[in-house]
């Protein structure tokens, strides 16, 4: 039983983890809490809905088509996403941050309404993206779709956490977020890189789409809003712009999520638990888990 | 040719958090009208009027639900209204339906407290009648003696069918081992904790009064985490898709309240069924939010002719007399002294992917 | 000596981690003073105004204010209670008019309370009236009449820094403590900037601390000086002493002697 | 290189740039040349437009008129990142380091037009750097941001060092400098002209700055007032007076 | 010279004086459907909720989500109140202030977590804040739990939305035009610099949250008695997403950017109606369109009375031409 949660919980960690990754993709280097990230998250629900259906109508290879309606899901939801920084974004460059938050409150209405019009307002199940297979650990059976899960996150967080601190464009990346000209004196094309960013995020959305799709199969219009709030919440929790961070994030709020249930003796308590120990970790540690202190030097 | 269009409104949740609930909604309403219009309209005093309504979005919001209600109100030439659906957005317009005296009939909000206002009526039954059934249900005909509940604890419609639930399952001598919540407006989607701490204890039954939407994942969580016994549902299960999705039969065997059914129809669901089919051409059955708001519109027409007035005071009074209304639902009575009309309830069981009927539990 | 100092460090070091920014660094300014503070880039010399004014607090060592002990209190009731500084990154209220940088300044010496300006009480009248008038007195004290009402952010650099300046002035201080005010200045600007400093002491009755690396400003208007290296105190002394120690030649000034 | 009159094809070509905030005109139709392996000193009070006039050539501020040729391309309006690519490299007004990358992060965004391509290079201009100021090997760990003032001044110059280009601009790099570093500075400039990069230097220390110059220009409040060499310069008695003081 | 600069209060206190006594001539004649007069009042409530957001969001530049909190908290007060102590309606007033205070208490608590936490964090500090609130009151059966309250008297109506407004107005002009409120503007530029020159931060941080808590909770005390009704559901995401949009539509630091962000917000709400689920569609275009097109808000910083103050100059120049020229000539 034990054995069972600690899967539950890096399964709802994973997810979380890797959703807080693809929202910090964005919010980390172009310095935009937004909101439209959620938007995105829908339409590769809705696009990996639609993908594997098709294609599950030519195939039975289950795998085949998990990775290939993923493909085609991250084309679809990498498109989206360089129209709404062209549109939206890009024109905001230099305003004030909290009106580029506003202008993303209105994309994110308008792509999840378009989502809502065009699939319809029944919600969709996910079909079955993970071949359905159990193993035995110890005793305890655990369905494949968990472990791969866990295995698919771990693999794209590591591989994330190496590009933005090891590859050039990772240095870059972190240059543009903190002072755009200052970089394009290097050379640095911040349009281009901020580019980058917004598609990496929605790869990675997309990801997270197709696991949370295997894990909670039934789905309507409005599934990223909420996603987006928990990855938002994980980002800061974990430090602004930190990769391992928001990963750290994601585990500690799926940590709250499997735990708080299980020890509180009335769960309905639940919410006001584990925002109170949110907010406790941030007045201990004002600048987020692994955050760096903000370098200000008077 | 104004004056012989008689309207009435309709207050739903098309956009916001379920607009599943709003669009299903309007179908009803519109097949109902539609019929009626076909039918020869209303006759009252003789002269035959054409029924219309105006639907208002209230976007799953109370502030709006109240402005369209004060807007229905405030337009003399609307007699009543229909919906919420809902019963958070209902009770911000009690105020207004008693303070302006406008009936309004909420054709799926089974919150007792809505009826208190003496303008409220509702289609259906309430979620003490509805939890009631399903602890007498659980207790007599599944022989459960433990029972557990797992519900979504913002939404008052959830946690009122479980608490009515408990009592009685309590009455009749069960034990509720467990009672565990979850925030649906965070968006949980995890419950693993919760139904570890279910299975723990090993109850004879699950009940589960939460939206369809959610019950898949609910169901599959529970199985995962070992839970073998049976399930048991509330009125929101009631929509084939959620048979379409339970692809692995996880819900075989679960009990649930329902609206109506099928097999017992009255030739008026059975017209209704078909007509469904033949308008919206769609596999499923129509689900109960369709056919309360056809049956709420139907109950209007009803007051309307049998208190032979467009009075909206009369329409009420009218309302609160209905001795006998043969809907879809099943017949219904107004002699409760408030807006709850006596009806009948609906047990089914999920037999080989299809709702089944069981029994029919009168008041 | 002791009881006529104004500022005294006393031992004082400041660690970042490894770093030994300031590292056992003792002196006392007198009153009236201009204490000039130099030393090679990363000296320590900024973080010794960090300290005076309350933004760290010294990783050991005392600090005295007229003999009272300030290295626990916040940077806020320092500067109100007389030590006010300017930053060597000019850090003006870009968006605001100059006006109301100083303004702003007055903080600390507006006598009225939430109560005044909810009722818009006489008291709360008078004051405003008050610091609007010395606002603008001091403004035309250091010639920036004409950019009060412009926005702070938007004007030359050298009009900055005396604003800067000037807004410290406003929060009526005791000691003036200026990080290189004259950098990004010419020599002529220099000239003018060493009568303005001479001018404001005598004004305002002032003891000022200096940071430069202008000789030009340093040797001319100090009165002593300090010099620091690696965080520790290298030498102190008036500036004839300073400018002929070849510790100092060696350590800051280079082999050749400043064209002077 | 007195005999500038004679050369032809400037590297950098300006004519009548104007460039304004709002209403203001702060630079109002200047003209100026720089040549190759030339360090051309800019000199003028505080507000003459110094700043304005290196922000206009590399876009980080809009041009309302006039003509910058670069290598023989007009780059007015050009995205600054090209203008880098181009082989302009501007050394800003304020260092504007990135706060919170550390200094080897800082050298290293420098490099990115050609980290990939040859690491080699990148290590030798690295190298280079931090022999120049050793200060930035002791901390190239520590964020940007915490640098001293003059500490973050290094690195600037270090960065524009390792990003290389044909011209430099640089923007007061003695700014904050102690005396002893001021004058390495200048050296450096002086053997980075002589290894064929070109300088183009605004500069408040104004005896020094002529001292390594080849050619000045005077801006007072938006105007060339005056161009020339720096013996010619020092011989005219109103600069002297106004920059250099007695 | 400089031209003194005086408040002018009335530039901002006239229109609303114009437009409440339209809104009573229209109410008392019964010219407005009491639908319209609903939107009206709605317009005015959250006119006050956004001025109470903009306290700490806008002048004070925090990136705070605690409205929802504060606004729940103002209701909830409010309701029980009334449901309890002041049953009669001349006891309104009463209610209002006890709404409002409970909710200042609360910011004040809330204040706290600013003096140390910065931007996005101190956003997430403030979000759970207000997620716990509700979370809380999902959970009092005294309160009703999920189900809410109901049956709280219908004791709002336009002229107290509007002489709340005016009121909520007259105390953030007072306020802003104070040391206090140009201490909050000092620190939005720069918080260390502010301290530098002697600013109190934390009390000036202490007093923004509890005048904003105040008039938002005074907003959510209008709001349960004008609809009879509330529940926990009201004060969640979609509640802290429509203070921040209507914030900031209206530009950050401004009296009349907070009404005009309230007014054009509810009306788009009202008039996309009819667009069915298109409504959100078009209704999140144009929001991202407006900030396009007006990055700062439709107001920025601006005030009505700078346009006045503006017009008022341009008038006196011409008069006082003369002594003008003299000036800049010197
Ligand atoms: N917050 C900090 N974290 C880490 N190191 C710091 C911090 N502040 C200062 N330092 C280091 O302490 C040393 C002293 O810095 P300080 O700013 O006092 O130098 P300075 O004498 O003012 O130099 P300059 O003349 O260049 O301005 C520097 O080496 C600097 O890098
Ligand atoms: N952002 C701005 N908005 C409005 N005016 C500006 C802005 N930046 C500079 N100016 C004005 O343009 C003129 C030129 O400024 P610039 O910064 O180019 O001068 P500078 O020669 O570099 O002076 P310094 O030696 O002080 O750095 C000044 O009068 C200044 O007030
Ligand atoms: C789930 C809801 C839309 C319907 C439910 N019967 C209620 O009373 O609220
Ligand atoms: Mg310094
Ligand atoms: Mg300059």
């Amino acid at each position: 039983m034990l054995l069972q949660q600690f899967i539950n919980f890096l399964q709802l960690g994973s997810i979380y983890a890797l959703a807080a990754i693809s929202f910090s993709m964005v919010y980390g280097i172009a310095g935009l809490v937004n909101f439209a990230h959620g938007s995105v998250f829908t339409i590769a629900m809705y696009l990996l809905f639609y993908a594997s259906t098709l294609l599950f109508k030519i195939t039975s290879a289950t795998w085949g088509v998990f990775v290939l309606s993923l493909m085609i899901a991250s084309l679809g939801t990498s498109i989206v996403a360089i129209l709404m920084e062209r549109i939206a974004y890009k024109p905001l460059r230099n305003a004030p941050p909290i009106s580029v938050v506003v202008s993303s409150v209105g994309v994110g209405m308008l792509l999840e309404y378009l989502a809502l019009n065009l699939a319809g307002s029944k919600a969709k199940r996910m079909p079955n993206l993970i071949p359905d297979i159990t193993i035995d650990i110890a005793g305890t059976t655990i369905p494949l779709f968990k472990i791969m899960i866990i295995v698919i996150a771990f693999i794209a967080m590591i591989i994330l956490s190496l590009l933005v601190r090891k590859t050039q464009l990772g240095v870059a990346m972190r240059a543009v977020s903190q002072d755009k000209t200052a970089a394009a004196f290097m050379g640095i094309d911040s349009n281009r890189v901020i580019t980058y960013s917004f598609i990496f995020g929605a790869v990675l959305a997309t990801i997270a789409a197709g696991l949370y799709g295997s894990a909670y199969s039934i789905f309507a219009y409005n599934v990223g809003d909420t996603i987006n709030w928990w990855s938002f919440i994980a980002a800061v929790l974990g430090g602004i712009g930190s990769i391992e961070g928001a990963v750290l994030g994601g585990f500690i709020l799926g940590g709250i999520n499997v735990i708080a249930p299980m020890v509180l003796p009335v769960s309905s308590y639940k919410d006001i638990v584990a925002f109170g120990v949110l907010i406790f970790v941030l007045l201990i540690k004002p600048t987020g888990l692994l955050g760096k202190n903000a370098a200000e030097k008077v | 040719a104004d004056e012989d269009t008689i309207y009435f409104g309709v207050n739903y949740e098309l956009t916001g958090a379920n607009p599943i609930i709003g669009e299903s909604a309007i179908k009803g309403v519109d097949m109902a009208v539609n019929e009626i219009n076909e039918a020869g309209g209303l006759v009252v005093n003789g002269k035959s009027y054409k029924f219309a309504y105006k639907a208002l979005d209230n976007g799953f919001n109370t502030d709006e639900s109240a402005l369209n209600a004060q807007e229905f109100a405030d337009d003399e030439s609307i007699v009543a209204s229909i919906g919420p659906n809902d019963s958070d957005m209902c009770m911000a317009t009690q105020a207004i339906a008693c303070g302006d005296g406008l009936p309004m009939i909420s054709p799926w909000s089974t919150l007792v407290e809505l009826t208190s206002c003496e303008y409220y009526f509702r289609a259906c039954f309430t979620d003490t009648f509805q939890g009631a059934i399903l602890a007498n249900y659980a207790y007599n005909y599944e022989n459960a003696r433990t029972a557990a509940v797992l519900y979504d604890m913002s939404n008052p419609y959830n946690e009122g069918v479980a608490t009515r639930f408990s009592e009685v399952f309590k009455e009749l001598g069960g034990e509720v081992v467990e009672s565990q919540t979850y925030n649906g407006k965070t968006g949980e989607e995890d419950f693993t904790s919760q139904l570890t701490k279910i299975t723990g204890k090993n109850p004879d039954i699950l009940l589960m009064p939460n939206f369809y939407e959610e019950i898949v994942s609910q169901a599959t969580q529970a199985r995962d985490m070992g839970y073998k016994g049976k399930f048991l549902g509330s009125d929101t299960w009631v929509d084939t898709s959620l048979l379409e999705w339970d692809t692995e039969g996880l819900l075989e065997g679960s009990a649930v309240v329902g609206h109506y059914h099928k097999d017992i129809a009255s030739d008026v669901a059975l017209k209704f069924i078909d007509n469904y089919h033949k308008i919206y051409g769609e596999t499923g059955d129509p689900n109960d939010i369709v056919a309360l708001n056809y049956d709420a519109v139907y109950l209007l027409k009803t007051a309307i002719e049998n208190g032979q007035s467009f009075e909206r005071k009369a329409i009420r009074d009218s309302l609160a007399n209905i001795e006998v209304y043969e809907g879809v639902t099943g017949t219904m009575t107004f002699n409760n002294g408030n807006g709850d009309p006596t009806k009948s309830a609906v047990i089914m069981k999920i037999v080989d992917g299809k709702f089944q009927y069981v029994d029919s539990v009168t008041p | 000596m002791n009881n006529e100092a104004i500022v005294s460090f006393k031992n004082v070091c400041m660690y970042f981690g490894g770093v030994k920014a300031i590292d056992d660094i003792s002196f006392d300014v007198d009153e009236g003073q201009v204490f000039g503070i130099i030393g090679p880039n990363g000296a320590g010399k900024t973080t010794i105004f960090n300290v005076l004014s309350g933004i760290y607090k010294p990783t050991s060592g005392d600090i005295y204010f007229h003999n009272r002990r300030i290295n626990n209190l916040p940077p806020n009731y320092i500067t109100g209670n007389g030590i006010t500084r300017t930053f060597q990154n000019i850090r003006l209220f870009e968006n605001q008019t100059v006006l109301d940088n100083l303004k702003i300044a007055h903080y600390s010496h507006i006598h009225y309370g939430i109560m005044d300006v909810i009722f818009t009480s006489n008291r709360f009248k008078k004051e405003e009236e008050r610091i609007e008038e010395e606002s603008l007195a001091i403004l035309d004290f250091m010639n920036l009449t004409a950019y009060a009402e412009q926005k702070a952010g938007a004007l030359p650099y050298g009009a900055q820094r005396r604003i800067e300046i000037a807004r410290a002035l406003s929060c009526k201080p005791e000691v003036l403590l200026l990080d290189e005010p004259a950098a990004g200045m010419n020599p002529v600007e220099i000239d003018e900037l060493n009568q303005l400093i001479l001018k404001i002491r005598n004004q305002f009755n002032l003891t000022v601390l200096v940071v430069e690396h202008q000789m030009r400003l340093v040797m001319e208007i100090c009165n002593e000086i300090l010099v620091t290296n690696f965080g520790r105190k290298l030498a102190i002394g008036k500036p004839n002493d300073i400018k002929n120690n070849p510790e100092v030649l060696e350590a800051y000034l280079g082999k050749v002697k400043s064209n002077e | 290189m007195s005999d500038r009159e004679n050369r032809q094809n400037p590297l950098l070509h300006v004519s009548d740039l104007v460039v304004s905030y709002g209403k203001i005109a702060a630079i109002k139709g200047i003209s100026f040349d720089v040549y190759k392996g030339e360090i051309v000193a800019m000199l003028g009070a505080n507000g003459a437009g110094k700043t304005t006039t290196l922000n206009a050539l590399t876009s980080v501020i809009s041009v309302k008129n006039g003509e910058i040729v670069f290598k023989g391309k007009n780059i007015k309006g050009m995205p600054t990142h090209k203008i880098t690519i181009m082989g302009m490299i501007h050394v800003p007004e304020g260092r504007r380091i990135f706060p919170s990358l550390t200094v080897g992060e800082n050298l290293r965004a420098a490099a990115y037009l050609y980290e990939k391509k040859d690491k080699a290079l990148f290590e030798n201009r690295r190298d280079y750097v931090m022999n120049l100021f050793p200060r930035l090997r002791e901390r190239v760990t520590q964020l940007g941001g915490t640098l001293s003032g003059g500490e973050q001044q290094m690195l600037a110059i270090g960065r524009a060092l390792i990003t290389g280009g044909d011209i430099v601009l640089m923007d007061e790099p003695s700014m904050g400098m102690a005396p002893n570093l001021v004058m390495e500075i200048f050296e450096t400039i002086k053997k980075i002209a002589e290894n064929g990069q070109t300088i183009m230097l605004v500069e408040q220390n104004a005896m020094m700055a002529m001292e390594i110059a080849h050619y000045c220009y005077v801006l007072e409040t938006g105007n060339v007032t005056y161009d020339g060499t720096p013996q010619m310069m020092k011989a005219n008695k109103n600069i002297v007076e106004a920059y250099l003081g007695s | 010279m400089i031209t003194k600069r005086k408040n002018h209060l009335l530039g901002d206190v006239i229109p609303v004086i114009i437009i409440a006594a339209i809104l009573i001539v229209l109410k008392e004649f019964k010219l407005i459907s009491t639908s319209r007069l609903l939107i009206l009042q709605y317009i005015g409530l959250y006119s006050i909720f956004v001025l109470g957001i903009n306290m700490v969001n806008g002048y004070l530049g925090i990136f705070s989500l605690a409205h929802a909190g504060f606004m729940a908290s103002g209701a909830y007060a409010a309701a029980i109140s009334s449901k309890y102590f002041f049953k009669e309606s001349w006891m309104f007033p009463l209610i209002l202030l006890f709404g409002g205070l409970i909710a200042m208490l609360i910011g004040l608590i809330m204040s706290i977590p600013s003096f140390k936490a910065k931007g996005d964090y101190l956003a997430i500090i403030t979000l759970g804040f207000s997620l716990i609130v509700q979370s809380f009151l999902q959970n009092w059966r005294f309160v009703g739990a999920s189900k809410g309250i109901n049956n709280v008297a219908k004791f709002t109506n336009i002229y107290w939305v509007y002489g709340c407004l005016l009121f909520a107005i007259i105390i953030v002009r007072k306020f802003i035009n104070s040391k206090y409120g140009r201490s909050l503007k000092a620190i939005r530029e720069d918080q260390v610099a502010s301290e530098l020159v002697s600013v109190d931060v934390k009390r000036a941080k202490t007093i923004a949250f509890a005048v904003s808590a105040f008039l938002i909770g005074i907003s959510g005390a209008l709001l349960v008695h004008l609809l009879g009704y509330t529940s926990p559901s009201a004060y969640g995401y979609t509640n802290i997403v429509d203070g921040l949009v209507m914030v900031y539509l209206g530009g950050m630091g401004s009296i009349t950017g907070s009404i005009v962000g309230a007014t054009l917000w509810q009306i788009l709400i009202q008039t996309l109606k009819n667009l069915g689920t298109w409504r959100w569609v078009v209704g999140g275009g144009l929001l991202c369109v407006i900030m396009i097109f007006l990055t700062n808000g439709i107001f920025g910083n601006k005030e009505l009375s700078d346009a006045i103050h503006a017009i008022r100059k341009y008038f006196s120049r011409s008069k006082t031409n003369k002594t003008i020229s003299e000036e800049t000539t010197k």
